[in-house]
């Protein structure tokens, strides 16, 4: 499928139900494609990615683990030199839910952060074929990886939708 | 402030102990600890602090092991009461200064200008060699160097052209010093002049005239069941206040304790110890005298009196009613009626008087009163033994003659050494003047010679021609006789530290030079003097082997035999006391005037203890104020004058004038301005020309209590001016109240039936009822969430007994000198960062009386680390720089600490102390330094240990045994020097241990114990007080 | 525009999960590379951190085997990890470059004194015991230097030197004692200022010289070799059931 | 925005376009003028102030600061619960009105939560600053060492290095992940070569593809929802510093409420006093309307309220308690020797605020910058009368003792203002301080046939 002759049909929409129609259209002919957007709108969820971010889980499971290892950090810290301060027990569970309840939500929190990293595939250091700044703007865009041979299929599909114009980006 | 002990940037020298063991160089260290805060990269790896040396011996010392402390004894000679003292060297330098258990003087214990005699040795403005004076500049004489060899020429040279009178002033002499002054005077043709203000002369005349003999006897405080004093401060500085102290305490402290009344204008650390203080007018002490003995003579408790006597005494107190008397005395007569009956009631009393109170312009009838009251009460024999009289040698009158001669050029050759009349007479007659007529002119138009033997540059030392520095009392031999038989032997405890000479020395060279033999030819120096004549005294005893018996003795501290003199009851009255004139002598005020009243205080004495920091740090038990003098003013004489607390006062009268804080007090004569004496040093060093300005010696009028030859101390007349803006008062209790907090508790005992009646939770009888409240901590049930922490061999503990504990701050320097505890300077300690880790805290409260009056309790507590098993301080420190030990102590580890005073904060007692600088000891003071204690840097919390150095000394011991540590054996700093053995220490978890019976005290409690559960292991037993 | 699409990457080929750093511009690589580099330089220098620099006990037992028994063949205190060591991260290579603190405080501090005492003659060859001349060490907290007395029993009469540069050094130990100066060693074993080290305790609890030490037997200049921070010394107090309360060693001197 | 929405309209306004947001925010970026120089100097030159403070501190002992015995505490840690009171509105307004939907939170929350991120920078020096040996506060993290030692868990200092730390991180990580799509809306804008690369590296290559705001809605709700209890966690644990202790004054159960009302109040009036002359200089007066101020009034006026009731209940608690430390400490604020800092407090945070039942007082923007700059001084006072008065007047009256304020704390607690105000001004400059996405979020999107979704959320 990767190969030199694969295109890039790029529309640009000012309406977002235009682009929405156009997305509609390309994903019937199961193209695959990226539709861009200035903000994130429930509707085009609905559209293109209707499942669950796998983003929660992997921030329950890090903040899980925080728990476990905030408590095991002061629990394990403690015993390793008991030191007695005023009769109290060396390790004092009441106390230790502090440390434990911050690294739930220090490793909750930075494993989403990794989480977002891993599944928006950011930090990106790569040009992004097909991406017009126009997105961050007030333009959606829908671009669609085809080989060339399709090109004029998208793009009438697109031009259907209401484009305000489509683009063939050739070197992909 | 010039003075201050504080050196942030400045003059951080390199210490080095004799052993190497270097100290750190503090500066380049916190330089780098700094950048390292700042930039985590190591900028220090380009910084290499010097490297340290490790000095060997050159010839070993069989005596020292490095770092194993030697012990020598000696006898201090700070005051003339003679206390035995025992030195702690480490690698040949004294470090520490305690009582020796072996004096009868002071068994063990040592008040705080005792401990603090290392700072005569250390005082960093000693004078290191012999000086000659160059010339008078504004800013005071100019001296220079010179040799011994020049000096003693020119003393040679004076004494061979002396056609006048050859002078020698000294303080009250030693034994030693007096028994080779005895030949030296007349040999070589000198007049002697005895002069040391804090002698209570007027008692040994009196003595004469009563008793018979001239000379201060001795008191058996602990005998009497009544005593009754008539300002004798016998807990501070009269004659004895260490032995007195303990004698006190110890009948405090028994089944029947003693009730004590207190007379005096002013509330002296004395007053406040006892059950009644009576504020008197001033001067008018005598007419209550008076009065007694016509009660008691009325109430026929004249046992002791000759007929002839009780007759001439009826006459004398004919005519003295009650109210008379209160309208003289300012004393109720209900109260004056009460103490005539305690005294007509005690099988055995006591009756005193002396301190400020008693030296008046006539101070003779008081004593004598007080000594017809001890024969009538049949005290003598009993409580008062004059067969051990001590004879004091001082004379005002003498000193005031010979500076009447100087004046007059009829002195050629001055000499002077041990005392200081340059300062503690009265500037009004001129001794300075009369000191320059000698040095300029002489009699006979040739220069005549005035020589300072001394190692200070006081007042008189500076106006001397030359000054010979000659030892301290812990780098000098010598002995003195605390009682008849009894030899307490001075012996150096560590070679000199500069060009000095012993004074003895001094004497025996000067003697030499001049050809005159005034000792056999075999004793060539003075240490062998003082062993021959210790020897001579003592042969009886000695046997055969006389050197065995002079180490043994010089191990033991001297001589001291069990004295069983209690001399006979015989006295012999003279007629001539009924000549005397009885009646009240004081000045007439102006408006703007007031009765000058100053005292010597546990601070400063004479002034003899002015450039001892620890001294001038130490706070005023009573006032609570550091460095300087202050005036202490009754509130209506304060808002007549306009004047409140801290407000610069001028004290003014025509012979000079003294600028000090008022600092307002109920608890003084309206009519009077109480003032400590031996502040406001023109001379003497860089603390006691820092601390004050204007000496209270300036202001004392040009009169001499001329039947007692003493000092008139009270009655002159002052002008009170309100200064310009702050006074400088610094005090470090600022609240004097317990508001019912129960911190000090008291045991009230009533009627003649002595005995535990009940407790109250404090001072304020009401609301906490009788019984045994809920205040007794002693007793209290450790209420705990947590499981008790185990103590496997040791759980250390302190217990204070509050009746015993006069407030005389002992426990305080000592704590200061054993932990090395810096001197901050008033500024710092204005701030609220004094460091001293026990603070004895004072309190007035009142009791309620019978009658539904109330009567002023002052407590003093002593609070130091509480050692709590509940620590507030512990679970806060977020590093472990302070926890709880397996042996029951709150640790304190200074090298972990990294200062977020959190501890500080949540102590209940605030007992924890912060370096807030880098406290560095000043050239010299530095030798003192304890090596066993570290010191600490800046940035890091501090607090009482328990003397944990002590402890570990105490164990490595022990285990060396194979055994435990016994009971006894560790002594923290406090707990050894407490004159009056208040504190205890050791192990709670033996309960055998003396600690643990007194924790388990029927008076014991603990402080805020039943509020915050904070379980201390420092036990307070309560104060006792008799119901008045 | 344009120019921005002749040169896009691909972002999305189909089918294919892109990896990150797939087509990677040479930049990335040689951050790579550069990354990779610097892990096995750091791995290279703690290695030497670990081995380097000291005398180590190994090296010593194996060398002194042959030569003496007369002092026991007691290697430094293994740390935690190796010769000397308070932690696993307490390396050597610290210490060379003197990152926390100074080089007194450093194993291999090795500074010069003023006289070239070789305890190679006076232990090894000569066989004097250790406490002939710090005799405190089992009495008091400190370990003697010997007193200039002390050589000078030897050195005063009957023992001139070989070499020359003993010869020197004897005049030299002669001045000073002729001066009556002591002799200025430097310290190799620098100790903070907050700390108690009771040498009697360690002596008698059976705690050889050389565990701390090392062999200074075979010292020709005394070295420090162990580093002598508190979790070293934690490590031997735990191991042999002493007491580690704070209090043993801090809070007095 | 709809009630923005429904005020342009009445004033015959053009709805708010993705466009104008973008070029409105955008524009505050622009190249500084002389106006941001002379504020971002200032600030420069109060932070040198307060660092040569701080290193003469250090240099010459930490008896420079007025702390003395028994006020073990004083200036510094009133600023640190200062700023951390100040840090927490930025997370409330960010998370908590995140996910209650409120709406008037879209153009401050950017703000806010700046606000925050160097309000907790600011915060976090001063444990460090107050330290009597900071050169060593490293040994309150648990790291391992040679010294084979762990800090101890037990103590409330301890947990405030775990709670600040967090809550630098967590704030932080929001902070930043909300601005992605804002800096690559700015990248795609930007003109010069040092913003391009500053954009792009900062904005690590976001697209806004649908895969990645699926991802970035879901873990934005996350981080919401971890932030939140942050909020009350932060204030909670600082307020244990004083509530474990036993100080009388400090110990008392409400604190942790108290403190978190007392930290929301303090930061709202902090983010008013910011945004209204940001308001002011960028011309944001269709982003940020009189709607929003109403809304932070209200919030001001149920947070004083919150407040206030915290004070009586503790002198109620007191007096009920009959302990009698207590009840003299609580006698001591209000009648003592230190009564001016008290009745100060009282004013600014009990009775000042009150003015805003009046409706028109809401919306009044001078009205409002006075009073908020009267809060935040009210809450400085607050904070500083539980730290000093409380340990001036504990157990043991000997033990008494007063402050001393010194020319260096007073120049440490300046520097932090310099400090704040530097990071914010760089801040200002260089990214959007409006969330440009957040803000087109709530615009209806451009639709070419009527919309059965509505608009908005």
């Amino acid at each position: 499928m990767v190969d030199s002759s694969t295109r890039a049909v790029v529309g640009i929409f000012t309406y977002m139900d235009d682009a929405l129609e156009a997305v509609k259209k390309v994903k019937a002919a199961n193209h695959e494609y990226r539709m861009y957007s200035p903000v994130p709108r429930h509707e085009i969820e609905e559209v293109t990615y209707p499942e669950k971010s796998p983003v929660r889980i992997v921030a329950l499971a890090c903040a899980i683990t925080g728990c476990i290892a905030g408590f095991a950090l002061a629990i394990l810290c403690s015993l390793d030199w008991p030191m007695r301060t005023s009769a109290k027990n060396v390790a004092s569970i009441p106390a230790f839910f502090v440390p434990g309840y911050e690294w739930t939500i220090l490793f909750g929190g930075l494993g989403t952060l990794g989480a977002i990293f891993v599944f928006c595939k950011i930090p990106n250091v790569l040009r992004t074929a097909g991406y017009d700044p126009r997105f961050s703007h007030d333009k959606f865009g829908v671009v669609v990886a085809c080989a060339g041979n399709q090109v004029d299929d998208v793009k009438k599909r697109m031009m259907d939708s209401g484009a305000d114009e489509v683009d063939v980006r050739e070197s992909l | 402030m010039k003075g201050e002990l504080v050196q942030l940037n400045g003059n951080r020298k390199q210490a080095e102990t004799q052993s190497g063991e270097g100290l750190v160089n503090i500066t380049r260290r916190r330089f780098l600890q700094v950048l390292g805060a700042t930039s985590a990269v190591g900028a220090a790896a380009c910084a290499h602090p010097a490297q340290q040396e490790i000095l060997p011996y050159v010839k070993a010392d069989p005596e020292q092991i490095p770092g194993v402390a030697a012990w020598y004894s000696s006898t201090c000679t700070e005051c003339s009461a003679g206390c035995g003292l025992r030195v702690r060297t480490r690698e040949g330098r004294a470090v520490k200064v305690e009582g020796n258990p072996n004096s009868p003087v002071n068994r063990g214990s040592l008040c705080a200008l005792g401990q603090s005699t290392l700072q005569s040795l250390y005082d960093s403005d000693r004078i290191r060699h012999p000086l000659k004076k160059k010339g008078m500049t504004p800013q005071g004489p100019v001296f220079e160097q010179t040799t011994w060899d020049e000096v003693y020429g020119k003393i040679n040279e004076a004494l061979t052209n002396a056609t006048n009178k050859k002078v020698l002033i000294t303080g009250e002499p030693q034994a030693a010093h007096a028994d080779l002054l005895t030949p030296w005077l007349s040999q070589l043709g000198f007049g002697q002049v005895v002069w040391d203000p804090m002698q209570p002369v007027a008692v040994a005349k009196a003595s004469e005239l009563v008793y018979g003999t001239f000379g201060v006897p001795t008191f058996s405080i602990d005998k009497a069941d009544v005593v009754v004093n008539f300002g004798a401060d016998f807990l501070e500085t009269f004659v004895n206040p260490v032995g007195y102290a303990r004698q006190w305490a110890d009948s405090r402290r028994s089944e029947h304790p003693l009730r004590f009344v207190h007379i005096e204008p002013r509330l002296s650390l004395t007053g406040a110890n006892a059950d009644l203080w009576l504020k008197s007018n001033p001067a008018s002490e005598v007419r209550v005298a008076l009065f007694i003995i016509g009660q008691l003579i009325q109430r026929g408790r004249t046992q002791g009196l000759p007929g002839d006597t009780l007759a001439s005494l009826k006459e004398l107190t004919k005519g003295i009613t009650p109210e008379a008397v209160e309208e003289e005395t300012g004393i109720a007569k209900e109260k004056l009626l009460l103490v005539a009956q305690y005294l007509s009631d005690a099988d055995s009393s006591l009756v005193l008087a002396g301190g400020t109170a008693a030296s008046t312009s006539n101070p003779l009838p008081l004593q004598v009163a007080v000594n017809i009251l001890n024969v009538m009460l049949g005290n003598i024999g009993k409580t008062v033994n004059i067969a051990e009289m001590a004879a004091p040698k001082s004379s005002a009158s003498d000193l005031a003659t010979a500076i009447a001669d100087m004046q007059a050029g009829k002195v050629d050759v001055l000499f002077t050494y041990g005392t200081n009349p340059g300062f503690t007479f009265p500037a009004a007659y001129g001794y300075d003047y009369a000191v320059n007529q000698v040095s300029i002119k002489g009699g006979n138009k040739k220069a005549g010679l005035v020589v300072a033997f001394s190692s200070f540059l006081d007042e008189t030392a500076q106006l001397a021609d030359y000054i010979l520095p000659v030892h301290t009392g812990l780098e000098d031999w010598g002995y003195t006789r605390p009682t008849q038989d009894a030899i307490s032997i001075i012996q150096p405890s560590m070679r000199p530290i500069f060009d000095t000479q012993s004074v003895g020395d001094v004497l025996l060279t000067i003697a030499s030079n001049a050809n005159k033999s005034i000792v056999p030819a075999d004793i060539t120096s003075f240490d062998k003097f003082v062993k021959a004549n210790f020897l001579n005294a003592t042969s009886a005893q000695a046997g055969g082997d006389t050197e065995k018996f002079w180490m043994a003795s010089l191990e033991k501290g001297g001589y001291f035999p069990a004295s069983n003199n209690n001399g006979s009851s015989k006295v012999a009255i003279n007629p001539s006391i009924f000549q005397l004139s009885y009646g009240i002598s004081r000045p007439h005020l102006h408006d703007d005037e007031l009765i000058i009243y100053p005292y010597p205080s546990v601070k400063t004495f004479d002034g003899r203890a002015a450039n001892k920091p620890w001294m001038q740090e130490l706070a005023d038990p009573i006032t609570q104020a550091v460095w300087g003098a202050w005036a202490e003013i009754h509130p209506d004489t304060a808002k007549r004058f306009g004047l409140k607390q801290g407000d610069a006062v001028i004290l003014r009268t025509d012979d000079g004038e003294a600028h000090v804080p008022a600092y307002v007090t109920e608890h003084v004569h309206p009519g009077i301005v109480a003032i400590p004496l031996g502040q406001g040093h023109s001379a003497y060093g860089r603390y006691a020309k820092s601390a004050g300005q204007g000496s209270v010696y300036g202001l004392l009028p040009k009169s001499i209590a001329t039947d007692a030859d003493s000092l008139q101390l009270i009655g002159g007349a002052v002008k009170v001016v309100r200064g310009l803006g702050n006074g400088d008062l610094v005090t470090v209790q600022d609240f004097s109240s317990q508001l019912d907090r129960e911190l000090s508790r008291t045991t009230i005992i009533g009627g003649a039936a002595a005995g535990v009646a009940h407790a109250v939770g404090d001072a304020h009888a009401s609301g906490h009822g009788d019984g045994h409240g809920e205040g007794h901590g002693g007793h209290h049930e450790p209420k705990q969430m947590y499981e008790q922490r185990e103590h496997p061999l040791y759980q250390w503990g302190l217990a204070i007994d509050l009746a015993a504990c006069t407030g005389c701050s002992a426990c305080v320097v000592a704590c200061q000198a054993e932990n090395n505890i810096p001197v901050v300077g008033k500024k710092i300690v204005n701030q609220g960062r004094e460091m001293s880790w026990i603070r004895i805290e004072r309190y007035y409260d009142s009791i309620k009386t019978e009658d539904g009056g109330e009567e002023l309790k002052v407590s003093f507590l002593p609070m130091m680390c509480q050692h709590c098993q509940n620590a507030p301080c512990e679970p806060v420190c977020p590093v472990y720089a302070t926890y709880h030990n397996e042996e029951g102590m709150n640790a304190m580890v200074y090298n972990r600490c990294v200062g977020t005073r959190y501890c500080s904060n949540n102590c209940s007692y605030k007992v924890r102390r912060f370096n807030w600088f880098q406290y560095e000891w000043p050239e010299l003071l530095d030798w003192q330094v304890n090596p066993d204690v570290t010191k600490r840097t800046v940035g890091v919390m501090e607090k009482c240990t328990f003397c944990v150095q002590r402890i570990a000394e105490a164990k490595d011991i022990a285990k060396d045994l194979g055994r435990l540590v016994e009971d006894g054996e560790i002594t923290p700093a406090c707990v050894q020097t407490c004159p009056t053995q208040a504190l205890t220490f050791g192990n709670l978890k033996d309960s055998n241990s003396k600690v643990s019976k007194v924790a388990r005290h029927e008076r014991a409690y603990k402080v805020l114990d039943h509020h915050l559960n904070t379980q201390p292991s420092v036990s307070y037993l309560n104060d006792i007080r008799y119901k008045a | 525009m344009t120019g921005e699409r002749q040169t896009a990457v691909r972002e999305f080929p189909t089918g294919v999960k892109r990896s990150f750093l797939v087509s990677a511009s040479s930049m990335i690589n040689k951050i790579r590379f550069a990354f990779a580099g610097a892990c096995v330089l750091t791995a290279a220098a703690l290695f030497v951190g670990f081995k380097g620099g000291s005398v180590t006990s190994a090296a010593i037992a194996q060398d002194s085997a042959t030569q003496s028994s007369d002092y026991p063949q007691v290697g430094v205190r293994t740390g935690v990890f190796n010769d000397g060591q308070a932690a696993l991260w307490d390396l050597n290579i610290w210490d060379h470059f003197h990152y926390f603190g100074p080089p007194q405080r450093a194993r291999g501090y090795k500074p010069d004194q003023p006289i070239n005492f070789s305890h190679v003659i006076h232990v090894q060859q000569n066989k004097m015991e250790c406490q002939y001349c710090h005799w405190s060490v089992a009495k008091a907290s400190y370990a003697a230097i010997p007193e200039v007395e002390t050589c000078m029993g030897c050195h005063g009469a009957l023992v001139a030197g070989k070499s020359e540069q003993g010869k020197k050094d004897i005049e030299k130990l002669k001045e000073y004692y002729k001066n009556g100066q002591p002799i200025p060693w430097v310290k190799v074993h620098v100790m903070p200022d907050y700390l108690k080290f009771n040498h009697k305790r360690h002596v008698k609890a059976g705690v050889s010289c050389q565990e701390c030490h090392g062999q200074i037997p075979e010292m020709e200049k005394v070295e420090r070799v162990s580093s002598m921070k508190m979790g070293w010394c934690i490590d031997c107090h735990r191991q042999r059931g002493a007491s580690i309360d704070c209090l043993v060693c801090h809070g007095h001197k | 925005m709809e009630h923005t929405h429904s005020e342009h309209d009445s004033k015959h306004e053009p709805p708010v376009t993705y466009a104008e947001v973008n070029d409105t925010v955008l524009k505050m970026m622009e190249p500084p003028g002389t106006g941001w120089y002379l504020l971002f100097f200032s600030c420069i030159f109060l932070l040198s102030i307060g660092a040569a403070c701080w290193f003469y501190q250090m240099w010459s002992g930490f008896g420079e600061s007025g702390k003395s015995h028994p006020i073990g505490w004083g200036t510094y840690i009133t600023n640190f619960v200062f700023w951390v009171g100040i840090a927490h509105s930025g997370t409330l307004i960010s998370a908590v009105l995140y996910l209650f939907r409120a709406h008037f939170r879209q153009p401050i929350y950017r703000l806010a939560e700046a606000m925050t991120v160097f309000a907790v920078m600011t915060a976090g020096l001063f444990p460090i600053i107050h330290l009597g040996r900071p050169w060593y506060a490293l040994w309150l993290m648990p790291y391992p060492n040679e010294r084979a030692l762990w800090p101890n868990f037990r103590s409330p200092l301890l947990w405030d290095v775990f709670a600040v730390s967090t809550y630098f991180t967590i704030s932080a990580t929001f902070f930043f992940v909300g601005l992605i799509p804002d800096i690559a809306a700015a990248r795609d804008r930007a003109t010069t070569k040092f913003r391009k690369v500053l954009y792009g590296v900062t904005s690590l290559g976001w697209r806004g593809n649908h895969i990645q705001w699926k991802h970035y809605t879901a873990a934005y709700l996350i981080f919401a929802a971890f932030a939140t209890p942050l909020v009350v966690s932060v204030h909670s644990v600082v307020s244990w510093d004083f509530a474990m202790s036993i100080v009388p004054g400090w110990h008392a159960t409400i604190f942790p409420p108290y403190f978190v009302a007392g930290a929301i109040f303090s930061g709202v009036a902090m983010v008013v006093t910011l945004i209204i002359p940001l308001r002011k200089a960028f011309n944001l007066h269709r982003l940020v309307t009189p709607f929003h101020f109403d809304a932070m009034s209200k919030l001001i006026l149920v947070t004083s309220g919150v407040v206030t009731y915290s004070y009586v209940t503790e002198f109620y608690t007191a007096w009920f308690s009959n302990n009698p430390f207590e009840r003299f400490q609580f006698w001591f604020r209000p009648f003592g020797e230190f009564w001016l800092p008290f009745w100060g407090m009282t004013f600014c945070n009990c009775i000042f605020p009150q003015l805003l039942w009046i409706k028109s007082l809401r919306t009044n923007i001078a009205f409002l910058f006075i009073l908020s700059i009267f809060i935040n001084i009210g809450m400085w006072l607050e904070r500083f009368n539980i730290i000093f008065q409380s340990l001036s007047r504990e157990y043991i009256p000997a033990a008494w003792g007063g402050y001393n304020f010194s020319p260096v704390e007073i120049g440490i607690t300046v520097g932090a203002f310099g400090w704040f105000g530097m990071w914010m001004t760089l801040f200002i400059k260089f990214f959007p301080s409006v969330a440009i996405t957040e803000i087109k979020e709530v615009i209806p999107p451009p639709m070419r046939r009527a919309s059965s979704h509505g608009s908005g959320h």
